[in-house]
């Protein structure tokens, strides 16, 4: 049940903080229909991520942080505003700072590509409640990787300028990639071991880059730290930033209500 | 090629008077037409700068749920605007046309999203109350005489009594919880009270244009009325809530079956309307430097599309 | 002793807040020079702040907020990362994000000239905590105020970008001179009543703009809400923002020594 | 014009083995220019970048005390690399050039630099291990054969002796607090070990140019023999420190009267070292966008400059 929490974690991390980072694009996407498609997205990752933190604290209560006694603020919410960021199990590809209207397509692409062929696989899993959230998840990644995959081959078949910079977040993606592929013996043992999408995942990408005429950047891995990286609460800069701002108003009131 | 318009006309103010509905193929008098772009544009842009006060708390809502709930608002928000923006297509002026006049500062929005969100709390009152200022304003409006706008708005309010709904429910489950938040809600409600007022615009006698608007059907009742209505309706809504009005004048008038209340800050108000609001400049440079940062993006949709249409007829 | 509380937190207030715009400049200067010397700014008005927050504990420690028992965080950072935004009474000019070099250099030539002469005046200041504050803090002003005014007419008379830039920054900063001159019964009543300093900063101002060959832009202040601006707490939404990082570490250790 | 190198190399070489220094006008050989320039930029280089991770928690610092103590040591940084910019003009390379050279990747910079700050406990980290380790690179470089450069040296060392403390005792006052802090700065410490170590660089057999460095007294220990001097100075104050490093390795050895220790990752080492480390593409951008909107600022000061000398001559 530990290891379930963990691998419930990992998921969920995932999602609350890439929904972050897309939430942030509120009122700021390129014209109304993408602010509302990317909102969809939002939503549909805030959503797994409650789902997949709830499943954690249900199999593992000692991963929840404890709030003064009678708080009454849920399991979900204790996990995703009242853990450190060293606790987070979320890759770094989620928490990179948003670029450009690029990026945001080049990382949707890659993240829901690779998410989808996670939960794919996890459809069938023994537990019921992580069954049940991946089936309906496969349904939201489906349109998130078609809305990437479509702005990527509008993008790299548009202008030059919007090539130049669909090159240019190619760039900074790529070299987050590999870690996806990584996995960890909690993945491995519980869940779906990342090394065995990558394949699939690979040709998805390379489907999608063919049709935009893009070529898949020559860039080395980020290196991992002390063989450390996300899945091991090994982060970024970015993502303390981000978990203060996320975090503030929750951590002032640990007996509020919402 | 001179028209005559009077047969015309006569047939328009026939639609009007029998409380049917202008349709985009239907002659118009320049002035209704103009008048209404003014009118569905502005509220089109109140709309999507309404969408930056509290999308300023999404990324700190304080639990999952509410911060779902709250990207759902703000996503609806877009989606109002984009009707309403189609609804000003049907008038012939476009969505981007129309933005360039915003942020230019040649139309205005709702001059209660100058104001600042300071708190969690701001969303609830801003579901409360200004998006109940809003649907006073604007459920009469689903009976205006233009077609497209009035359906848009039959969808439109249908969504705002939800999330005034939502606001209030936020409010209430604030009050049920710490000390500290009872002080956060009542504070909050405090700063939005006043601006939620002014929401119906000025005084009936400072309202020049509100004649003819109710001749034609596009506005059907006086500022003074509405704002009469709001705050009958409030009050009751803040004592079931537990929060007070800062208002000491405030208090039933048996007589009139009523509530008689305090004056808005009319100067404030103005200043507010002329663009020097706390964040009237924020507002629209925020809204500009959207604009600008997605022209590329939209004109790489432009190229991409044209270039299919030439593949697809080669 | 409640007003001289009041006031100290005014002025420390202002510096705080200030300084940590400025501090947000660390290692993002135009170059080496700029960059040493902008720490110095933010140095100095976090110095100013500290000796203001902690006079206003002193005289009235109902304002210093309440940590758990036996926690040994000085009263002065109490103030500090455990007030909420509300709760400071910063002119908002001091809170406004930042903008580039050219608004660095106009905010900080209105608000180091304002300060500057504020405390001039602060020096004969009946309490002598107060007087010392002022009699230490005009130095370090008189030198802000000329790194301000030697950057103003330098971009003034530099080139069409830097002039245009200086323009752009000049707007921006200008419909919040009012309220620096507004005033409130308590500065009236223990401190300086702006107003009374109002004049001789103008004439300041003129000065260096003339020099620069630069007009003040004819733009009208910025609305007060409800009669409320900054100093009775009513600010603008970037306050709460840079509270959220100024305040996470604090904050997450009410009992932490640092 | 050719000029026999010869006795001008003589001299060189008698200056060096006097243990005298070089100074700008006298004459060197082009490689001894070529080497200081590298090393003294990426010196240079490495302050500057070294602003970022601790700069990162400028605006978090825990206390007011603390944040000040932060800035003036970024502070100092800058200083830092200021003299040593002005050392490698001595050599015939501007600062803009050589920062032209940082930011295109030709020039390299501490490796340390390129990893995160992840918890205030980081900054105090930063000032024990890493200018600890800094330290013990650069206190033979204050009798380095470059006057300029040795200068700047003796000066850098003395305030970076300072920060030292100030981290020790940063991480010192956290030990003394809470549960929380301590196994903070035990994590910090965790992730900072390792890469400390690797601050002296590859081992002795895979570092070339050390034999030529030392021949002309750029370097006067090998890159071993300081990672030895760190570790046994290292180890009795962490001990008083009350936190462990992360190596099984790590012991008393009776007869070297040193510490043995374990190997750093050197896989990790040259990784980081080839620009896949988890922060350089990071530190470069910042780097890069500090300059890049800085251009129209120096410019103007430029042509500022230049109007006032014209003034004057006319």
């Amino acid at each position: 049940a530990a290891e379930l929490a963990q691998y419930c974690l990992m998921l969920g991390d995932d999602a609350l903080v890439y929904a972050h980072r897309l939430s942030e694009w509120t009122s700021r996407a390129p014209d109304l229909e993408e602010d509302i498609a990317i909102a969809n997205l939002a939503l549909d990752l805030v959503g797994q991520a409650r789902l997949l933190l709830a499943r954690a604290a249900a199999a593992d209560s000692s991963i929840v942080p404890v709030l003064p006694e009678g708080s009454p603020v849920p399991d979900e919410d204790r996990l995703a505003f009242f853990r450190e960021a060293g606790d987070f199990r979320n890759v770094r590809l989620a928490e990179t700072p948003n670029g450009d209207f690029a990026e945001l397509v080049t990382r949707l692409l890659v993240l829901s590509t690779w998410r989808l062929a996670i939960f794919e696989r996890l459809v069938g899993h023994p537990d019921a409640v992580v069954s049940a959230i991946a089936a309906k998840g496969v349904k939201e990644l489906a349109y998130h990787r078609d809305f990437a995959g479509r702005w990527f081959v509008t993008l790299a078949g548009g202008t030059s300028e919007s090539r130049r910079r669909l090159t240019d977040a190619m760039r900074a993606v790529w070299p987050l990639i590999p870690e996806l592929g990584e996995g960890t013996d909690t993945e491995r043992t519980v869940g779906v071991d990342p090394a065995a999408v990558a394949l699939e995942v690979g040709v998805v990408l390379d489907q999608v880059l063919a049709v935009g005429g893009m070529t898949a950047p020559d860039v080395p891995g980020l290196a991992r730290v002390r063989g450390r990286a996300g899945r091991q609460g090994m982060h970024s800069e970015a993502l303390s930033r981000m978990l203060a701002e996320m975090q503030v108003v929750a951590r002032a009131h640990p007996r509020g209500r919402w | 090629m001179q028209v005559d318009e009077a047969p015309l006309e006569k047939a328009f103010d026939a639609t009007i008077g029998a409380g049917d509905r202008i349709e985009p193929r239907d002659w118009m008098p320049e002035k209704y037409r103009q008048t209404l772009i003014r009118q569905v544009a502005q509220h089109a842009h109140s709309e999507i700068i309404g969408m930056q006060p509290e999308g300023n708390w999404i990324t700190r809502a304080p639990s999952l749920r509410r911060k779902a709930v709250l990207l759902a608002k703000v996503q609806d928000e877009a989606g109002h605007g984009l009707y309403l923006y189609s609804a000003t297509e049907t008038l012939g002026v476009s969505r981007d046309e129309l933005t360039r006049r915003l942020i230019e500062g040649k139309q205005k929005y709702s001059s209660i999203f100058n104001y600042p969100t300071l708190t969690y709390a701001d969303v609830g009152s801003i579901g409360w109350l200004v998006d109940g200022a809003a649907i006073c304003n604007q459920v009469p409006l689903c009976r205006t005489s233009y077609g497209p706008y009035g359906r848009a708005m039959i969808r439109i309010c249908k969504e705002e009594s939800f999330h005034q709904r939502q606001g209030y429910e936020l409010l209430m489950t604030m009050m049920r919880g710490t000390d500290e938040q009872r002080a956060m809600v009542q504070e909050s409600v405090n700063r939005f009270w006043w601006p939620a007022l002014m929401m119906f615009g000025p005084p009936d006698g400072d309202s020049p244009n509100t004649a003819q608007s109710m001749e034609w059907g596009i506005k059907r009742h006086t500022n003074d009325e509405l704002r009469q209505r709001f705050v009958d309706m409030s009050v009751p809504q803040a004592e079931a809530l537990g929060v007070t009005f800062p208002d000491p004048e405030l208090q039933w008038n048996e007589e009139r079956g009523s509530y008689d209340f305090g004056e808005p800050d009319w100067d404030e108000f103005w200043q507010v309307v002329k663009g020097n609001g706390p964040c009237n400049t924020q507002r629209i440079a925020h809204r500009k430097a959207a604009y600008d940062d997605g022209a590329w993006v939209r004109e790489a949709a432009l190229a991409f599309a044209a270039k299919a249409r030439a593949d697809e007829n080669d």
